[in-house]
């Protein structure tokens, strides 16, 4: 099995899919000739010409918009935006658009967009280029979110977005970009809606997804050695949601902590705690304990380090699960 | 009320609040150069069928069918028929029968010069405003009144009319547009074949002001695309004059973008469908994007809960009447023995036919339970919606055995 | 004390800021000449001018824009979206630029613009006409977000809105317009971010906002009918979410169903269920029960009637609670 | 790797890809009479001072200060120093020292030029490029390195140099700038013995593309906002060039809105400064916006995590070395006997001395503390921050007292 990082994943998981089936396309801000300012499109523009791999002009709304148009016509288009704090002016299109068209048609049309977006913090970058807008979208019905955490997920979750009938948005990790990891190519991983329980564990339940899961696998090692076994579950897909992963799992460990790098307040962390007190009610020993960003823009580069949920913020959330 | 910041009323500045020092050439805009009108409010046939776009002057006789008689009788059919069924809607509106019905009168000859220009295999994107133009492309006219009884957000099968289902986020589809067009461009390269074809867009004046009407003449630009964008400058935005959006004729926006744009008198449907085919034929010729500005008028409301007395002068509305888009072609197909006294009966019958079994038909449309609107929401299954399914079916359920709710 | 609807109360409190701060204006679609589309301007143009009430060009990223642009020479602007559902053009400019403007200029600089949006449905209404899309807006920090829910309240808070130094979201219930209530004019409420209680109660509280409360209110009758003493609050304020009263609340009763008509998933509901259950676990006889639209575009107007949260579906969520 | 539906590389459709057929007035785009060009590439003014804006043709003299040595010497100091600011800020980069630095080389002209222009009372929005406009409006230069130091999003205090904060969401202020013109025409008209004043909009060929770029002048054009728009067309957006965004100069833009659009050499520091001038006279007099189109070239990476030579070539760099903005300031001071290397040698120092505490300045600007950031989200007091700043504080606390964290 190869090994590659979770960039050279995408990219190859995107040759995949552009070799696969003539009606894919990507498009997007400086993925062609630059292959992309994270270098996820390399060489495709080469090896599939400018109308396969289209640099398209500056505009966020414009590049969502025609996309729905040419997959009204048949085509596939895979949308980058360039970093996750500019994918704004695109969100009319995202939410009233995009997301709609399949009720809107009476399920007669479908828009099987992909919408590729690097996201997160810890890249010690400037302002609009780390943050973690997914809850924004997670409450639009019609549109499916996933985000991979490692190179096997990255080559295979990039190519059943686009396979889906309907559309996704994939949170691309960026600060994991150059994580690297073995690759099985010959075998798809299981449905890219589901989660993942990467580390079986019995007194808690820590859930992550994206860049905070090595951080939340570390936790566990961390807390194993203070006697708790933690288990992890890598959430994958952040809209559905794959609550009976979660909640099976808190039926049997008693506590949960969530953790994500987006503010906790109105984060997907609320949703999953709610639900999760509802379905586990009787089982939970403490409340669910949210780890996340603070209500604040995200702060600039110097102080990131304090901003971000890291190994230490998760084992306090855990403490305090504990002191139940 | 006086403060020391800012004027009030009494100390207005009118250019500051937007006066009338619009630069708009003339007050129907429709009488210079670059502007093309073939058949006058007198219904008489122009001789000059040409029209300046951008610096050439452009000939459009080629596209002008202004001599084939059973063409223009029906244009006016068209015309007659969605005017008459615009009535019976607003009519069925006020009976209760429709939440809102959003007039098309003063328009006809905007909507279905241009709708009578595209060839089968085009497609066209409407605001909620097309009625004419759905007539033009066979959709059954009564499927335009399911959105307004509100039993969907449709209606009509996009794919087999080539009519897009209407959109009411202003300017959204003209990017739709843009992009089938590039679609249609991708198709066509693939296998030369195929019929050449464009997409259209409509918006309107209001709607021009919008950052996505940019963006699509941007794109269109930039990629050539086979893309007609076409806007209707009826002259008002709900209650806001187009002079509030511009105060030059919107077609002078194409050349910035590099491509033609050309104002129509949009009350002269023998002029809009030149003017449609030419621009057709541009962008199916792989010559790229046109726009065309329709000037027209709204005869009617916004909608039907809108009072137009609050913002604007019946002065102005009588004024218009006179160029009605229908009048002007009644009086010329008259004058010139096109058409007799029999068509015009035989026509009326034909409306008549149309709209009668309207009602019944509004009346009859099913009602969809929201148990429909679930699975329509993903194409693939989905653990959330199959979950709150449930919880609905059941909650439903427990009415049932109350007695409560069907 | 005057009797007026909730439009007319908007309408009188909008009058009291241009008449009492002459660095206020109006700006929005149609709200000069017709006084807005509900009428919730009526006449002001005609008492302050073209300056100070504008109908601006058909734009909303354009209105929010040129807002901020105003609120840094000084000026208030009060802006006017016609429906929740054409807010999102103008969400890349309230996102990114309105909401960080304090955090980017480390305090120098303040937006202290005010969005208002009528919001929910129930009005029979067709596409994008009956959304609540309130939860989008409150996960950004540096925005507040309230929601009147009776003439009183609408008054005074579009007046607090105004005086506020931070940028304000003001959704206003649009089926309520027509509500009728006493105004008193003299004297302001109280804090318009904190949370009131409406109806005291010891076996449950109930949460809810804006179009809802009525709702509510009638719900917690019906319970009485039945024995059951329900506390009912109103919320009033989304962003800050007043936890204290809430809390409180729920640490006598036990018990929290919350209501809204935007759709569960990822709703605010979940950031209330989550920080209640947390700050009142000990304490929670129940878990805290949602009730909210279904994860679907907002459906048409012939079966709003079964999508919107009634009076049937808090009794049964109250049900639910109680059976634990 | 062939499909049914797609052409692939082989089979290239050039025009639909965007290929050379670009209507652009010859590649450097700066020689016909709509652009204003005074002081050539050899370094001597030319005795044209006009150039056609829209139809008519404009008579820049009044604005030029080509005769003034004094004036002359000290755009070159601008432009000198500020280059110098750039070379060391870069170099602070590849030392660590900065997270990012975004350079200016080769736009020195059209920033010094059009910064030069402004009167006190003016107000400029810049994108995040505008260094030379931020030393003409007197901010200190080692503040405009905090933001790239990570230790601030801001840097200085807006109000005190009418300078607003870099915005790096791609032409976001644009629309501040027409907001800003309509509080500056409401003060003027309440109080009228205001000095006249404009904003002035700095964005990219890239940013053009974006819809608030069209809002902007939809809405300025509406209001007749004193807003001049200054677009640095650099011909690249990182890696895309300005023939994807436009196949027209850009200055064509203003005329589809109704006000003046010209495209100046932006190389050329006295016609920048010339034309910038001019527009903001009309601006300020009520005569509404302007549009300029300064067309000039990026000589360095997009920022310093860019590598263009990934996507243009070395030729074309090599041909705009031709055509620095520094150097032909330069060959005209000299040739014309207006400065000796006195002069030169004085401003070397200058620079030396305005570069030399930079490094240390860097060092030694003020880490913020999380606990600063809780205190700058929102003006009045909130309870979720407050509680979320008590959990930090105590969180912290807790490593304090483990020894862990400082
Ligand atoms: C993005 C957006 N903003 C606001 C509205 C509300 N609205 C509906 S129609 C209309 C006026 C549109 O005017 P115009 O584009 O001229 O089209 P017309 O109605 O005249 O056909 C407005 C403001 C909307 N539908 N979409
Ligand atoms: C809305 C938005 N989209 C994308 C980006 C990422 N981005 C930063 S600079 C840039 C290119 C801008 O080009 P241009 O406007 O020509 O300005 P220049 O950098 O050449 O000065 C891009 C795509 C952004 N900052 N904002
Ligand atoms: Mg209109
Ligand atoms: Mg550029």
């Amino acid at each position: 099995m190869p090994t590659m990082t979770i960039a050279k994943a995408l990219n190859e998981g995107l040759r995949a899919v552009l070799d696969g089936d003539p009606a894919t396309l990507l498009m997007g801000e400086d993925i062609g000739e630059l292959g992309g300012v994270y270098r996820v499109t390399e060489g495709l523009k080469r090896d599939f010409g400018a109308l396969r791999v289209v640099d398209t002009p500056l505009g966020e709304s414009g590049i969502i918009g025609t996309a729905i148009g040419l997959a009204l016509r048949g085509y596939r288009p895979v949308c980058e935006i360039q970093f996750d704090g500019f994918v704004f002016p695109g969100f009319n299109q995202i939410t009233t658009q995009l997301a709609k068209l399949r009720t809107r048609s009476d399920g007669m049309l479908s828009a099987p967009v992909v919408i590729r977006i690097p996201y997160g913090g810890g890249i010690g970058s400037i302002e609009h280029h780390s943050e973690s807008p997914e809850a924004l979208f997670a409450h639009t019905a019609g549109l499916r979110i996933i985000t991979p955490s490692n190179p096997q997920d990255a080559y295979w979750m990039i190519q059943q977005a686009v396979t889906s009938q309907d559309p996704v948005i994939v949170f691309e990790p960026k600060r994991r970009y150059w994580l690297k990891g073995e690759v099985d190519t010959s075998t798809p991983v299981s449905d890219p809606f589901s989660a993942h329980t990467l580390r079986a564990g019995t007194d808690a339940t820590v859930v992550a997804y994206g860049p905070l899961v090595p951080v939340a696998l570390a936790a566990a090692n961390a807390a194993e050695a203070d006697g708790r076994s933690i288990e992890v579950i890598d959430l994958r897909s952040i809209s559905p949601i794959d609550f009976d992963t979660v909640t099976a799992s808190v039926l049997r460990t008693g506590r949960l902590v969530v953790a994500h790098e987006a503010p906790t307040f109105g984060g997907i962390g609320g949703e999953i705690a709610a639900r999760i007190s509802e379905r586990a009610f009787l089982s939970l020993e403490a409340p669910v304990i949210r780890v996340g960003g603070f209500h604040m823009p995200y702060p600039v580069a110097r102080v990131e380090e304090h901003y971000l949920p890291d190994i230490d913020r998760i084992l306090e959330a855990l403490d305090r699960a504990f002191a139940y | 009320m006086n403060g020391s910041r800012l004027p009030t009323a009494e100390f207005e500045a009118e250019d500051v609040a937007r006066g009338p020092d619009v630069d708009e050439a003339g007050s129907s805009g429709t009488d210079d150069a670059d502007t093309l009108h073939i058949l006058s409010e007198q219904g008489e046939l122009g001789s000059t069928l040409t029209a300046r776009v951008g610096g050439e002057v452009v000939d459009f006789s080629p596209y002008v069918r202004a001599d084939d008689a059973e063409h223009l009788r029906s244009l006016y059919s068209d015309m007659y028929l969605i005017r008459r069924f615009d009535q019976e809607s607003t009519a069925l509106q006020r009976q209760g029968q429709l939440a809102l019905w959003v007039p098309l009168t003063g328009q006809e000859g905007a909507q279905i010069g241009s709708g009578r220009a595209l060839q089968p295999q085009d497609y066209a994107f409407p605001t909620y405003r097309e009625h004419g133009v759905a007539l033009t492309r066979g959709v059954e006219p009564a499927d335009l009144l399911r959105l307004f009884r509100g039993v969907t957000n449709g209606g009509w099968d996009p794919r087999e009319h080539n009519f897009h289902l209407y959109t009411l986020v202003l300017a959204a589809q003209c990017l739709h547009a843009v992009g089938y067009a590039m679609g249609l461009q991708r198709d066509q390269l693939a296998d030369p074949s195929l019929p050449p074809a464009a997409s259209i867009a409509y918006f309107g004046d209001g709607a021009s002001s919008e950052g996505d009407v940019h963006e699509s003449m941007v794109f269109a630009a930039s990629f050539k695309a086979p893309v007609v964008f076409f806007c209707q400058n009826n002259q008002w935005a709900i209650s806001v004059p187009s002079t509030v959006q511009t105060r030059v004729p919107l077609a002078q926006r194409a050349a910035g973008y590099g491509f033609p744009g050309i104002r129509v008198d949009g009350n002269d449907v023998v002029a809009v469908e030149a003017v449609t085919r030419w621009a057709l034929e541009h962008a199916r010729s792989g010559e790229g994007p046109v726009l065309i500005e329709a000037y027209t008028y709204r005869m009617s409301a916004h909608t039907t809960a809108d009072d137009p007395t609050k913002y604007r002068l019946s002065e102005d509305e009588r004024q218009w009447r006179a160029r009605d888009p229908l009048l002007r072609l009644d009086t010329h197909l008259r004058s010139t023995g096109q058409a007799d006294d029999a068509f015009f009966e035989d026509l009326d019958a034909r409306a008549r036919a149309m709209t009668t079994g309207l009602r019944e038909a509004v009346l009859s449309m099913r009602v969809p339970d929201l148990e429909d609107r679930f699975a329509s929401v993903y194409a693939d299954p989905h653990p959330l919606v199959q979950e709150e399914l449930a919880f609905f079916r059941e909650y439903q359920a427990g009415f049932a055995d109350d007695g409560q709710v069907s």
